[in-house]
């Protein structure tokens, strides 16, 4: 069987085969560049302003994360991970620690479970916003209208911060869930103050959507940057990329945790793979959580906040040996865990922690999809993927 | 004063065009090329023909300066020409010069009254009205020149069929067995 | 009073005049007070926005804090920038990159440590990849500590490091915060880059990653000089 | 008086005030870009910022300058105050009020067109001077789109001659003052030719959504990515003026320049250049960025033939109107 | 005779735009800073970082070129256009007529540039 | 089909198909495959048992375990454990293992999934371990120059001023 890919350009081309019809310019873009979201480099070899190959290169913020956790006990890593995805943290800590419970077997009560999912599609919120604005500023420029976006987004991811500086205390890196459950109970009045938030980011999200809806917007995005259902699931790629792609795919559905299982969450797809698409699946998300945080908010049940004793010190919990992968959906995927359990310590480390990051997966889409565009398009796509490098790096 | 501003113009018209010559660099070349276009656009304005100094910024300064800009840029080495052998040709040069020279001094010699007459300001409804009217034919051939040009040049300068993005080419070995071949 | 400028990075030309010809010796201190008047209220930033700093960053740069009012503007390229604000981890990897577009800010110029990895490397600086802290590199003037700071402190920072500016302009020294206890508390094990104990603490591919920052790759030149040469010599330079 | 004194003299005081006008151009749109997105712009340096002009201009001259090794340094150094030339000259026609404008050429309309043409060369140099990769891709962007947006540019300013029968630019502005400003024309002629003219000034000078060129997001800071100080300011500076000046051009070839009721033409002239800046500062605050074919496309597939039909469009127009015989 | 008078402050403003051009570029001579040491880095062309591969001056595309060609021709059309324009008024529909024959001509080679695809940009 | 409808059928296709003990339950470490049957595992999966989503690739690497007594002694090896993964409702994920000698390599899935390679590269960059027929197994995270593998066990870090050590 050969499978012909006409869904996807060649990343290996040789160069030394393709005519072009100019010599060929070298770019670095990156990795210091206002658009790479951070520390990522691409190299395209442009004819004209047609890019013709592009070699990505990561690693620039390659942190050492997975061998440091190694050297920390269980307790110790919740803190570190948050700086891994640091649009979504919530979704790194909640993720080892799911990790961590299915190896030692440890239940979480139901109140921690519906505080984990709430704070996670709030997070979602929050993330998607930063998203909107980021993106919009890779289309429209410092000097420009994507600036007018970027402000107002911000303007409402900082009441999400509120949201969460209230909760926990920290407007950052929040250090909240913690082994068997959560650390911060839901203080007084803040269900109020989830719907006074929220309610006011659903109104200014059909603002955006129209101010978005204008041609331009329009002619930058559709069609650019298309990748097909078979790449995308060839690359791994997850979350909105995948679902904008046409598949009907998320693991808050498909693979329930926390209390997923018994919510109904609408499952946002959308066809065409482009750069339209993935902004109008993340549109849409941005309201699905919103409904379900909002839904969950006033219905907590009451019960204890953690499964197990607070520990005294760290090398106290210790897990037996094993192997578990657990993922969960965050704003830009399947964020996955895999913890091999019986490490330094007697125990009270992981032997190998490694984590999946749907950030790395989407960024390996580049060489396959940018070959065709522009530059001005590759700006656009490379925004559109959502890459946070500390989570694809590590 | 006007002998002095027409003695100035002359001058860096005269230099400019040199330096056209003489200048190793290609883009430099059309630069100095642009200088001199100015300038004669500031010769133009000296004698009473703003509307054709105009002309001569818009048409020449402006497009067909462009023009060679980009046609330079389309060849290979942009920052140096490397002439093997500069006095080449030199003598040929000169006697070709010489008797062009030649040819206009004559003109303007025998042009009758030219020296003393004062310019005189054309107005450039006149000049419409001459092309609409008297000249009207060569006028509409123009049209025609002007389209056999751009599809001339389009012909020329595109390629059989314009290189579109680069297809996909087979892959590697290893990458599109595909699991059959594998050992 | 002419201003000692031994210790600047950069000397003045115009200024050096002034301070030579009588009468008007005495206008430099009004002059000087001036230009640094301009320099101080006209810091443009240049964002070297690594990790979770970074969107902190873009957060004061956000309506809420708005570091605008200072008349601050983020440009792209470090040729028209005053202020280099590291926000975030700087990796092995990443550490040259940042030496090259520091050098390639224009003087005078100052640099910014936002967040603890940029300050030390915080939990991560004992990590093989990753640089303890950015003043192993580049010398740093304003320290912004946190895991991120707040916009807020970031904007304090700045205000901070405009006051550095008008001291150090106007010949007071700022004196070094000595404080030798702390100093030993808060150094961090790995050596920094000047440091002769780093080689034998750490590993050997760490060190020779971070004392080699130098980039003068004779390369680079050539190929910066001659685009013929690196078009020709670069196997992917083209038909 | 003498001529060349008076000239002098007043070229002088235009100068000085077009040069203030663009120092508080960029304040002012600082400040506006700031409350459109909800933020307050310059606050600290003097009352409302009224100083961050003065203090940029002071750090620019400051700042070290730097040349690239792989730069052509002749032409690096002579771009940026070439731009400014080719931006602020095209001020020596603009009326402001009657018998206020430097030299009243009968050729004006033309002596803006030739030399705001002209703006994409300076561009150009510096871009190929700075042999750099993005600032390059930035000139040629410029250039590209300079050239193709001076087609349409140029026949509106043909149609508005047509209309005026005359291309002295007070001359345009006194037949509007006569006959009804030329934005007002029947059948939207005028407001066609005008919208036209604007969109077509956004893409020559670069604005959003024309802005390929800078592209901050894209290439850096475009042309001038490899500029430092006062170099980078001079470009800055001729972008402003650029903008300023294509906004009284505007004016005064559509908006009836000084001809306004009760008060002095000058005021109106202000006003009027002002309203039209700050639409484009509107626009460039709105819009995202078209791709640079995007932007070729709009220009030769639907600006320019537009813009002939305009044109055989007015001139039946004008004839049934004014038509001689 | 002498030159045209309303020519002289055209010429005066042009000379003093330069002059500001040019006395800001001697201000900031005068008034900019010097580096005392300077590294070797500081002087390479910047590339996000990156030292550059391959320098920028190479071949271009010939779209550009043809671009260009196409500008060129309909600037050549735009500047009949304008003395055209002044006699709208006295010659009436014989002038429009003319310049329509003249115009349909170049419209035909404007749709033979679209049709071929020149004037696309990728 | 539901996630737990799936695991059996993944364990019978083992059983069958790919040396897997009859009577051997799923042991809590996830399934240790022969490093022959990898690429045909990952084939058939794909192929035909719809687990056409590539999620990740662990190695590990462990390091000699002498023998000591009545343990048995254990030779340096790595570890590498794949996971793919179904689409829509019921998904799950199939995850095996496989055990590589020091100098061996296993066979790449870039073939079967283009993500693959990145993944690949990442493991042979930090883990070191060698992946057969990968197109472009370079480094990915560490510089191009950069000497050993730095999530292996003898690829010390300083952790000195930790205070639990």
């Amino acid at each position: 069987m050969t499978l012909e890919r006409p869904d996807r350009a060649d990343p290996y081309l040789d160069l030394d085969e393709y005519e072009p019809e100019a010599d060929l310019m070298v770019l670095n873009f990156g990795p210091q560049h206002p658009s790479t979201h951070g520390v990522f480099r691409v190299v395209m070899y442009l004819d004209g302003e047609t890019i013709v190959k592009a070699v990505p290169y990561a690693g620039y913020l390659h942190r050492g994360v997975e061998k440091l956790c190694e050297k920390l006990t269980y307790a110790q890593i919740t803190p570190i991970v948050d700086k891994n995805d640091y649009v979504a943290p919530m979704f790194n800590e909640q993720a080892v620690n799911m990790a961590f419970e299915a190896l030692t077997g440890t239940e979480v009560p139901i109140r921690a479970q519906y505080i984990r999912t709430i704070v996670g599609e709030i997070q979602r919120v929050a993330s998607h916003l930063l998203w909107l604005g980021t993106f919009a500023m890779d289309l429209g420029g410092a000097i420009g209208g994507g600036t007018s976006v970027f402000m107002w987004c911000f303007r409402e991811r900082e009441m999400i911060l509120d949201l969460f500086e209230h909760l926990t205390g920290c407007r950052f890196h929040y250090n909240t869930h913690t082994l068997g459950g959560n650390r911060h109970d839901i203080p007084a009045g803040w269900a109020e103050k989830v719907h006074a938030t929220l309610g006011h980011i659903a109104q200014r999200v059909d603002e955006y959507e129209a101010i978005l809806d204008h041609p331009i917007f329009k002619a930058r995005t559709e069609g650019v940057g298309v990748i097909s259902a078979q790449l995308a699931l060839d690359l791994g790629l997850t979350g909105p990329l995948l679902r904008a792609s046409g598949v009907d795919h998320d693991l808050r559905r498909d693979a329930p945790y926390n209390i997923y299982d018994q919510l109904d969450v609408q499952v946002m797809t959308d066809t065409g793979g482009d750069c339209a698409a993935r902004y109008r699946v993340r549109v849409r998300e941005m309201r699905e959580s919103i409904r379900i945080a909002r839904a969950l908010v006033d219905n907590v049940p009451p019960g204890p906040i953690c499964g197990t004793k607070p520990i005294k010190l760290p090398v106290q919990t210790r897990v037996k040996d094993g192997q578990v992968y657990v993922a969960l959906e965050t704003p830009r995927g399947e964020l996955g865990t895999y913890v091999i359990g019986g490490g330094d310590n007697r125990n009270a480390s992981p032997y190998r922690l490694k984590i999946r990051p749907p950030s790395l997966h989407a960024l390996s889409a580049l060489p396959y999809v940018l070959p065709g565009h522009g530059v001005s398009d590759a700006v656009a796509i490379l925004g559109s993927l959502d890459p946070i490098m500390g989570e694809a790096d590590r | 004063m006007e002998q002095l501003a027409f003695g100035l113009v002359a001058a860096v018209l005269l230099y400019s065009a040199l330096r056209v010559v003489s200048e190793d660099n290609l883009v430099h070349t059309v630069l100095w090329l642009g200088v001199t276009l100015a300038t004669t656009a500031a010769a133009y304005v000296l004698l009473h023909a703003p509307f054709l100094a105009a002309i001569q910024i818009i048409l020449y300064t402006g497009g067909a300066l462009t023009l060679m800009l980009f046609g330079v840029m389309l060849t290979q080495r942009v920052e140096s020409v490397e002439v093997p052998n500069a006095a080449a040709g030199q003598g040929r040069a000169a006697i070709v010069v010489a008797l062009l020279f030649g040819v206009i001094a004559a003109a303007v010699v025998k042009t009758p009254g030219l020296p003393s007459s004062p310019p005189v300001d054309v107005p450039v409804r006149a000049l419409g009205r001459s092309f609409l009217t008297t000249h009207l034919l060569a006028f509409e051939v123009l049209s025609v020149l002007l389209l056999t040009a751009m599809v001339g040049a389009i012909v020329l300068a595109r390629k059989a069929d314009p290189a579109p993005a680069p297809t996909p080419k087979p892959a590697p070995k290893a990458h599109d067995a595909h699991g059959e071949a594998h050992p | 009073m002419a201003v000692d400028e031994s210790d600047l990075p950069f000397e003045h030309p115009l200024y050096d005049l002034m301070a030579k010809m009588p009468g008007l010796d005495l206008a430099t201190t009004s002059v000087d007070k001036l230009l640094n008047w301009g320099v101080r209220n006209s810091l443009w930033i240049f964002p070297m926005a690594t990790s979770c700093c970074g969107i902190e960053f873009m957060a004061a740069a956000a309506s809420r804090v708005d570091m605008d009012r200072m008349g601050t503007i983020v440009r792209g390229t470090p040729r028209q920038s005053d202020v280099m604000v590291v926000a975030g981890t700087i990796t092995v990897k990443m550490a040259p990159r940042v030496k090259r577009l520091w050098d390639q800010m224009p003087e005078p110029k100052w640099c910014v440590a936002m967040g603890s990895c940029a300050i030390s490397g915080d939990f991560y600086r004992d990590i093989y990849s990753v640089i303890p802290g950015i003043d192993t590199v580049i010398p740093v003037d304003v320290y912004i500590p946190g895991c991120p700071p707040n916009p807020e402190e970031l904007m304090g920072g700045m205000l901070a490091l405009q006051e550095k500016v008008a001291l150090k302009r106007a010949g007071l020294r700022v004196p070094p915060e000595v404080r030798p206890e702390t100093a030993k508390m808060i150094k961090p094990r790995v050596g920094r880059a000047e440091d002769p104990t780093r080689e034998k603490l750490i590993g050997h591919h760490q060190a020779l990653q971070a004392r080699t920052l130098d980039l003068t790759e004779p390369a680079d030149l050539v190929e910066a000089m001659t685009p013929k040469a690196a078009a020709d010599g670069d196997q992917e330079g083209g038909a | 008086m003498n001529p060349w004194l008076h000239a002098v003299l007043y070229s002088l005081v235009l100068v000085t005030v077009l040069m203030t006008c663009t120092a508080y151009a960029t304040w002012l749109e600082r400040k506006v870009a700031g409350r459109m997105q909800s933020r307050l712009g310059p606050t600290r340096v003097g009352f409302a910022g009224l100083l961050q002009p003065i203090a940029d201009a002071l750090k620019l001259l400051q700042k070290e300058d730097i040349v690239p090794l792989a730069a052509d340094r002749a032409l690096f150094n002579l771009a940026p105050p070439l731009t400014v030339f080719f931006a602020l000259a095209t001020a020596a026609v603009i009326p402001f009020s009657p018998g206020l404008l430097a030299s009243d050429l009968d050729i004006g309309a033309l002596y803006v067109l030739a030399l705001s043409g002209l703006m994409v060369f300076p561009v150009w140099i510096g871009s190929w001077a700075s042999n750099n990769k993005y600032a390059l891709l930035g000139g040629m962007r410029a250039v590209a789109q300079g050239i193709s947006y001076e087609i349409p540019l140029l026949l509106s300013v043909t149609i508005v001659i047509l209309m005026a029968d005359t291309m002295s630019l007070s001359g345009i502005v006194q037949v509007q003052a006569d006959e009804g400003w030329f934005i007002a024309r029947p059948f939207g002629l005028g407001l066609a030719t005008f919208a036209l003219f604007f969109v077509a000034a956004l893409a020559e000078g670069n604005r959003i959504p024309f802005d390929t060129p800078e592209a901050e997001s894209e290439l850096v800071a475009g042309p001038t990515t490899e500029y430092t100080g006062m170099k980078f300011g001079l470009f800055y500076m001729a972008e402003y003026l650029h903008s300023i000046i294509v906004a009284g051009l505007g004016a005064a070839l559509f908006l009836g320049g000084w001809d306004g009721p009760i008060a002095p033409g000058l005021h109106w002239m202000v006003l009027k250049t002002l309203g039209l800046w700050m639409v484009m500062l509107w626009a460039r605050w709105t819009f995202l960025r078209f791709r640079t074919d995007q932007m070729m496309t709009l220009c030769w597939r639907y600006l320019v033939p537009a813009s002939l039909g305009l044109l055989m469009a007015a001139a039946v127009w004008v004839h049934a109107v004014h038509g001689v015989s | 005779m002498p030159m045209a008078t309303e020519w002289i402050p055209a010429i005066v403003f042009m000379t003093l735009s330069l002059g500001v051009g040019l006395s800001m570029v001697v201000g900031a001579r005068l008034l900019g800073v010097r580096a005392k040491d300077d590294p070797p880095t500081k002087t390479l062309t910047y590339e996000s970082g990156e030292a550059a591969r391959g320098g920028a001056w190479i071949r271009f595309h010939p779209r550009y070129y043809v671009v260009a060609l196409v500008f060129v021709l309909f600037d050549v059309e735009a500047v009949f256009v304008l003395p055209w324009a002044l006699n709208v008024r006295e010659l009436g529909l014989l002038a429009i007529g003319e310049m329509l024959v003249f115009l349909l001509v170049l419209v035909l080679g404007w749709a033979y540039a679209l049709r071929k695809g020149a004037l696309k940009w990728q | 089909m539901t996630t737990a409808e799936r695991e059996s059928a993944f364990v019978e296709l083992l059983r069958a198909r790919f040396g897997l003990a009859e009577d051997a339950e799923p042991p809590p470490e996830g399934f240790l495959l022969a490093a022959e049957h990898h690429f045909e595992l990952a084939r058939t999966l794909k192929q035909q048992h719809g687990y056409v989503q590539y999620v990740s690739v662990v190695a590990s690497h462990w390091p000699e375990v002498p023998a000591k007594g009545k343990v048995e002694g254990d030779p340096e090896h790595y570890e590498v454990a794949t996971l793919l993964r179904t689409v829509g409702p019921g998904s799950h994920v199939a995850r095996w293992r496989v055990r590589i000698e020091m100098d061996g390599a296993l066979d790449s899935l870039v073939p079967l999934f283009a993500g693959a390679d990145w993944q690949e590269r990442e493991q042979f960059d930090l883990v070191g371990v060698r992946f057969a027929d990968h197109p472009d197994l370079r480094r990915l995270m560490m510089p191009e120059e950069w000497v050993g593998h730095p999530l292996r066990k003898d690829y010390a870090i300083e952790t000195g001023h930790l205070p639990w050590r």
